[in-house]
């Protein structure tokens, strides 16, 4: 997967890699063409690169959220389509009820043990191309209520997550900013070779498994092949 | 007669459509990442540590690595190791400071409730909310580092409350100066001047 | 109703409504057997946002419980905050000063404004419209939430009150903009009711729908509006007279028909009942200290015992049961949540309804998974 | 914690004298469970009802009942025309574990020398066997007062855990009495549909028990400490010399 | 040069260039393409102004980021945004549930498209713009109207998903309730003008009064109140708000559509907005004057323009609908056709055979004609509405 790094170490400044754009103004490629890009561009030929723009460009700009609300953040999220924010200035406002249609699940919320097969069903039901936001503190790690026995400590354990915004719930403006980086996200996939997009590249699970409900606990607790954390950056010098 | 709720619906809806062209009230969108949001000072998200000085954040941080934000931080996102070392403090005092300082932002609830226990004025609540990562493991734990903003970034967020948090600190260190110079005074009288541990300026 | 299941009548059909369904208002679950699309059974299923607030709350502090919940009811924060306070101060002895019991009432006040205008607006939803109420009434919301944001830091969670108090004394710039914003809010009323209250499809469509019977509410615990519209007069704000509350002069609204018609009338004539109340207190807020100089928010130990607290909340009544063993934590943290308990007739009220006539019942009792699971 | 009601008489203001039932409601609000008391004994003669006190500045006490006659209390005081206790707001679980109370006793002990008696603390120990308790909080809408707080106790925290629902008597106990079947494993024996209701069904332990440990899912704990740390550290990768 | 007939010449043009053999085929194959452009593009066009309209009516701004993709600086006040959407339907996986009937689940997008394209064959876009002259024009038109309800039955039944089976149940019980008044409401036209041809009903609204006031049938009280019954009956036909059952957001998921994604999902909201649309075009000719311009001094825009002016103005009146009303019930929704909408079709029909049968009452019996003809409409009206709505008023509360 990805989206993650070799394990964390304590000592290391976290600055070394550019982890987040400034607030606002596009996202990580959204300017300027990196060495990287240049080459592609030269391999493909100047039609491939417009058409893989174009198409970039037609699903940035259409993003359909699946209409799915778990807890707090779910207000906030209906609150970002509301008149004062207007997720719909980015074609988004087109809250589909049936995951067939939709592109986009924003995790909005505590997701509970219970709940968690439930989320992991309608992402595999959604078609790809298919993107998650994982919005608010508990979505991401469980947040305030990850010392519950009922709550799953990040919804990144079953599926794979593109964006986590923090925020407990993030404010509609902050859901606003992840939407624009998701759309970087997608304006800077390619359609082939070894950057290609996730859903293009032929070995990316489309479905996940569907954990059951066990007599403690959820079974498996996560999906090992796709949550595999660093180890803690606590576990050399021990605090006692 | 029938029908008649149904055009004043009509007519309602016919108000703000037209509404929205010319009348601010009814045109309500503000337009984000082009207009970024009026924040008020007191809007709250996430910690931060106020450092004195811009310059060497690292060695002016106001925490003293007490611990208590992290025992009372309700959802313990809170991790701090203690230095082994002191380092002189705004007053001059030798205080430990914080080795390790981190916070995790995918669990922070921006309570405030480590504002509320600190004794030191030392972490206040940020105004930054655009912080969507693509890695929750490296991407949303803030280490100290990251944390450190400086007075004058408090300044520019909250003005008035920093304002009144310098105040207090200025008595305090005023208090605290005047008291060592008492101290200094008896001592000189006693005329068996040693240097005292707790005497020198304050770094700025 | 019609239930057989013989030749003539076809088989039933069992749909799972939710946890993720449009009207469920988050994660709620409604088991329900159809025949055709008459509901013959319906049984509600709970805890797909069961986040242990219980269990969490009796192994932190007294205070650290307090941004919990806000998180319980996220729509009304205030009014949470309050609760919790309210059992605590019940539970130490603490007494609050004028100022914060009259902050205290402004809040609780405004929350309500806001549950009830988004309530309207998501029971329009799920009544059918393309979002143009539920935005009307989302506009009114931020105004709302500017004010709690600018005051309390955070638009929906605000942990804006202590056990003895409140946190941030209003400057009177806040003081101003929330009394003009009161002095407006009628109007976005009456707007409101010209667009909706006599649409003849509204009326259709709730006017005998899910009537609910006076001592069948009493009997299964239904508190707030949706009691109010059987037409029982109970209201805690007249019955225990927390708070300030008997200083203001005010009205219950009452119903007759308990049916939907009447749950959303009342949330309309509470809110008119309300702006008379943030009215008054914007009149006669005094001056003074907003904290109980007696209360000791780090480390609070009450002593040994229990107490239970309880207020109207926009949804009914909200009550905290705390039992203290004299240690930091409460040895029992117990929220009463009325969202969970206004459900009890939900199956009463559905059978030999429609879907569309139950989708619209549960938006009309007024649920938030947050409290309903905890 | 609550201490259970004794039978010695210490506090004159809680215990229940025989008084005549008109004298007391003229001096008490007649839902104080003082005034209830002696009524619901003379109703109830087979029944065995203690007073709980609460030693907190609330001083809302509380009646146990017996299991047996719980039911029939209950429907006693919802259709008392004094009463009138139609409303059951609030019915919690409470896990009370069994714990060990270390009792001090004071003796003074004649000083063999023949001077003053000598104050000496005797402590014994004792085990106070756990159980799980419901309680119920009760108000009258028609009266408008209350609350009348009941308690019932189950035998023990393992086997003997049933207690009579009072889903029959108030309706609203319907979801609180399942909620407290699923979070504490107390059985309502006349429950009409008594399932879980907020964990899963196949959900084998009880939650909000006192006891009760979480599933191990404490693989990212960046900062940890206390409880959670001593979890997390199971999952530190082992690396010799350092956290052997 | 004409802009009136530009069109055709254009089209003559065109043919003209090929051999005569040919040419018959040539000349269909140029209209399909050309009325495929333009009401695809109406549809495309129609969606954003639907999003934007209903933004505005709900104070905000609606799509306008959209652009281009090569120019990023560019917004276009997002006008673009219908072809970023079908590029994403276009290039989205197609899932076909395991249970599904393949063949069903497959045919209903495209037969349903297919039976609401069929209408614009008769609409007469301008004077003398019509793609196909058919006698029993109307008789056509509503054939193959009421065949798009069968492909939503195709595709409720076809996914094997309960939510999408009651919404099949909903678009047949709809479908019957409502063919009866939208079929009815239109003979009082075919009565007054003795003719089932479209074209003919459009020309026969010609002439002005005082060359101001048109000679439209809405603007008679039996063609007022046809039209009002046809407005009703094509917001049900068409499943939009206040009568959207068969796909109600609220209840049914997404109705018959849960189970679509991608193409085939974008098939359905195309074949939503054409079948709109045609009724929309059969509304503007039958009780609109058609292509007439409303005033004589107007007639310098060409006949087509007009058509399309009015066309533009039925569908932001749908908008405008959606944006406020909520949905009825089923069967509140079949009582409105059986016991409101049929019976008051019933007595227009009367009306507009009063209205053929005294068209040479002059002088003072014109008025006399005119209030005749609206008692027929109004009093029932108002009856049969205090039958519908009897026991439903706003009422007035108690305090304690």
């Amino acid at each position: 997967m990805s989206n993650l790094t070799p394990p964390f170490s304590p000592g290391a400044s976290p600055q070394d890699e550019p982890r987040r754009s400034p607030a606002g103004e596009g996202g990580p490629a959204a300017g300027n063409i990196s060495d990287s890009e240049r080459e592609d561009l030269r391999q493909h030929g100047i039609l491939l690169t417009s058409l893989e723009e174009l198409y970039g460009w037609g699903r940035s700009n259409s993003i359909w959220p699946l209409q799915f609300g778990l807890a707090c953040c779910a207000i906030e999220m209906i609150a970002a389509a509301t008149a004062r924010f207007d997720i719909a200035r980015f074609g988004a406002e087109i809250f589909r009820p049936s995951p067939r249609q939709a592109d986009l699940m924003i995790v909005s919320g505590t997701v509970t043990k219970k709940m968690a097969p439930l989320v992991v069903r309608l992402w595999n039901q959604m078609p790809e191309p298919k993107y998650c936001i994982a919005m608010g503190a508990c979505a991401i790690s469980g947040g305030p209520f990850k010392q519950g026995y009922n709550v799953l400590k990040g919804i990144d354990r079953l599926i794979p997550v593109d964006i986590y915004i923090p925020g407990c719930p993030p404010r509609p403006e902050a859901l606003l900013h992840g939407l624009t980086e998701l759309q970087a996200k997608i304006r800077a996939e390619h359609v082939s070779g070894p950057q290609a997009a996730r859903h293009l590249q032929a070995d990316s699970a489309s479905e996940f498994p569907i954990p059951d409900y066990g007599a403690h606990d959820l079974e498996p607790p996560h999906n090992p092949d796709l949550f595999k954390p660093p180890a803690s950056p606590r576990a050399e010098g021990l605090k006692n | 007669m029938l029908g008649s709720g149904i055009l004043k619906g009509l007519a309602v809806t016919a108000k703000n459509f037209v509404g929205s062209y010319h009348n601010p009230a009814r045109m309500v969108t503000q337009e984000y990442p082009d207009v970024q949001p009026q924040l008020p000072a007191n809007y709250r998200n996430f910690p931060f540590l106020v450092t004195e000085n811009a310059t060497d954040p690292m060695g002016t941080m106001r925490c003293v690595a007490c611990q208590i934000c992290e025992k009372e931080c309700p959802p313990q996102c809170i991790y701090i190791e203690k230095s082994k070392d002191k380092k002189p403090d705004a007053n001059g005092k030798l205080q430990l400071y914080p080795a390790v300082f981190d916070i995790d932002t995918a669990v922070c609830m921006s309570c405030q409730l480590c504002v509320e226990v600190c004794p030191f004025d030392a972490i206040k609540m940020d105004h930054v909310f655009a912080i969507a990562a693509t890695n929750r493991f490296s991407g949303l734990l803030l280490n100290r580092e990251e944390l450190a903003k400086p007075n004058t970034y408090f300044h520019e967020i909250r003005p008035d409350e920093a304002a009144e948090v310098d105040g207090r600190l200025a008595a305090e260190r005023a208090a605290a100066e005047e008291k060592a110079k008492a101290a200094a005074a008896a001592k000189a009288t006693a005329a068996t001047a040693t240097k005292p541990a707790t005497g020198g300026a304050a770094a700025p | 109703m019609r239930a057989v299941h013989d030749e003539f009548h076809g088989d039933l059909l069992e749909v799972s409504m939710g946890p993720q369904h449009p009207s469920t208002h988050g994660v709620f679950r409604m088991v329900v057997t159809l025949d055709g699309e008459q509901i013959v059974k319906l049984k509600p299923v709970f805890g797909y946002l069961h986040r242990n607030h219980e269990k969490i709350a009796e192994s932190t502090s007294y205070l650290s419980s307090m941004p919990y919940t806000d998180r319980l009811d996220y729509l009304c924060s205030m009014s949470n905050n309050w609760a919790y306070a309210l059992a605590v101060e019940k539970l130490g002895g603490l007494t609050v000063p004028d100022r914060a019991q009259y902050l205290r009432v402004i809040m609780a006040e405004l929350t309500r404004l806001v549950n009830h205008s988004c309530l309207v607006g998501f029971l329009f939803n799920d009544l059918g419209t393309s979002f143009t109420p539920l935005l009307y009434a989302f506009r009114e919301r931020e105004k709302i939430l500017d004010l709690f944001e600018s005051l309390s830091g955070s638009r929906m969670m605000c942990n804006y009150q202590r056990f003895g108090g409140c946190r941030v004394d209003p400057p009177p710039a806040w003081l101003a903009a929330a009394s003009a914003l009161v002095d407006n809010f009628p109007r976005f009323l009456d707007e409101y009711e010209t667009m909706l209250t006599g649409n003849e499809i509204m009326l259709a469509r709730t006017q005998g729908i899910g009537p609910m019977g006076a001592a069948q509410a009493i009997n299964a615990g239904i508190t707030g509006p949706c009691l109010r519209a059987t037409g029982v007069d109970y209201d805690l704000r007249k019955v225990d007279a927390y708070g300030f509350y008997p200083r203001f002069n005010f009205r219950v609204p009452l119903g007759a028909h308990g049916d939907t018609y009447d749950r959303y009338m009342m949330r309309i004539l509470e809110m008119r009942e309300s702006v008379k109340i943030l009215q008054q207190a914007f009149r006669e807020l005094p001056a003074g200290p907003i904290m109980d100089p007696k209360a000791k928010l780090r480390g609070f130990r009450p002593k040994v015992g229990e107490a239970y607290g309880r207020l109207e909340g926009p949804k009914g009544e909200l009550g905290f049961y705390l039992i203290s063993d004299g240690s930091t934590n409460p040895w029992r943290y117990r929220v009463r949540p009325p969202s969970l308990i206004n459900l009890t007739l939900l199956e009463e009220l559905c059978l030999g309804r429609t879907i569309a006539d139950a989708v619209v019942i549960l938006g009309s009792i007024d649920i938030v998974l947050g409290e309903v699971d905890r | 914690m609550i201490v259970p009601a004794s039978p010695d008489p210490a506090k004159p203001d809680l215990s229940t004298p025989p008084v005549a039932e008109n004298s007391l409601a003229s001096a008490l609000p007649p839902f104080s469970p003082s005034a209830i008391l002696p009524r619901l004994l003379a109703r109830f003669p087979a029944a065995t009802i203690e007073l709980v006190p609460n030693p907190g500045p609330a001083a809302e006490h509380s009646l146990l009942l017996d299991a047996a006659h719980a039911r029939e209390i209950a429907t006693f005081l919802r259709d008392d025309d004094m009463l009138r206790l139609d409303y059951c707001s609030n019915a919690t679980g409470i896990d009370w574990p069994e714990k060990e109370i270390v009792d001090t006793v004071k003796k003074s002990v004649p000083d063999p020398a023949g001077g003053p008696d000598k104050v000496v603390e005797e402590k014994t120990k004792r085990i106070q066997p756990g159980y799980l308790e419901t309680v119920y909080h009760l108000y009258s809408m028609a009266r408008k007062h209350g609350p009348v707080i009941l308690r019932l106790r189950t035998e023990n925290r393992n086997d003997r855990i049933f207690l009579p629902s009072l889903t029959p008597v108030w309706k609203s106990c319907d979801f609180q009495e399942r909620e407290i079947f699923d979070l504490y494993g107390i059985v309502f024996l006349g429950h009409p549909d008594l399932r879980r209701l907020l964990m899963w069904d196949g959900f084998k332990d009880h939650p909000m028990r006192r006891d009760y440990v979480a599933p191990d899912d404490f693989e990212w704990e960046p900062t940890p400490h206390g409880s959670v740390l001593d979890r997390a550290k199971g999952h530190y990768p082992k690396t010799e010399g350092l956290n052997s | 040069m004409n802009l009136e007939t530009l069109p055709l010449q254009l089209r003559n043009a065109i043919v003209d260039l090929f051999p005569p053999a040919l040419q018959w085929f040539v000349h269909h194959l140029l209209t399909i393409t050309v009325i495929l452009t333009v009401f695809g593009l109406f549809f495309a066009f129609t969606t954003i102004a639907e999003r934007k309209l209903l933004a505005r009516l709900q104070n905000r701004l609606g799509p306008n980021r959209a652009g281009l993709p090569w120019f990023p600086k560019l917004k276009l006040w997002g006008i673009t945004q219908p072809f970023a959407d079908a590029i994403k339907a276009i290039t989205k996986e197609d899932i076909v549930p395991a249970a599904a009937d393949k063949v069903l689940h497959f045919l209903a997008p495209v037969l349903i498209v297919a039976f609401s394209l069929l209408g614009f064959a008769v609409l007469p876009f301008g004077r003398n713009l019509i793609p196909v002259e058919l006698d029993a024009a109307l008789l056509y038109f509503f054939a193959a109207g009421a065949a798009t309800e069968l492909a939503i039955f195709m595709a409720g039944w076809g996914s094997r998903n309960k939510y999408s089976l009651l919404a099949a149940m909903r678009a047949l019980a709809q479908l019957i309730s409502y063919e009866l008044p939208l079929i009815l409401s239109v003979v009082p036209v075919v009565m007054v003008c003795g003719t089932l041809s479209t074209k003919a009903i459009a020309a026969a609204q010609g002439g002005w009064t005082f060359g101001l006031l048109p000679h439209w049938h809405v603007f008679t009280p039996w063609g007022f109140a046809a039209f009002i019954i046809f407005l009703i009956a094509t917001l049900a036909e068409s499943n939009r708000s206040p009568f959207d059952l068969p796909e109600a957001e609220s209840e049914l998921i997404a109705g018959h559509l849960t189970e679509y994604s991608g193409f085939k999902y974008a098939l359905f909201f195309m074949a939503e907005y054409f079948g709109l649309t045609a009724l929309s075009g059969l509304g503007v000719t039958l009780f609109l004057g058609g292509w007439q311009a409303p005033c004589e001094f107007l007639q310098f825009i060409p006949s087509y323009l007009w058509f399309m002016i009015k066309l533009v103005g039925m569908i932001v009146f749908f908008i405008w609908v959606r944006g406020t009303l909520l949905r009825l019930r089923i069967d509140q929704l079949t009582r409105l056709s059986w016991k409101f909408l049929v019976p008051l079709a019933l007595l227009n029909l009367g009306n507009g055979a009063f209205w053929a049968l005294t068209p040479d009452w002059t002088g003072p019996l014109v008025l006399a004609r005119w209030a005749i003809s609206a008692a027929i409409v109004v009093v029932p009206f108002v009856l049969l509405g205090r039958r519908l709505t009897a026991g439903q008023a706003p009422r007035s509360y108690r305090y304690a």
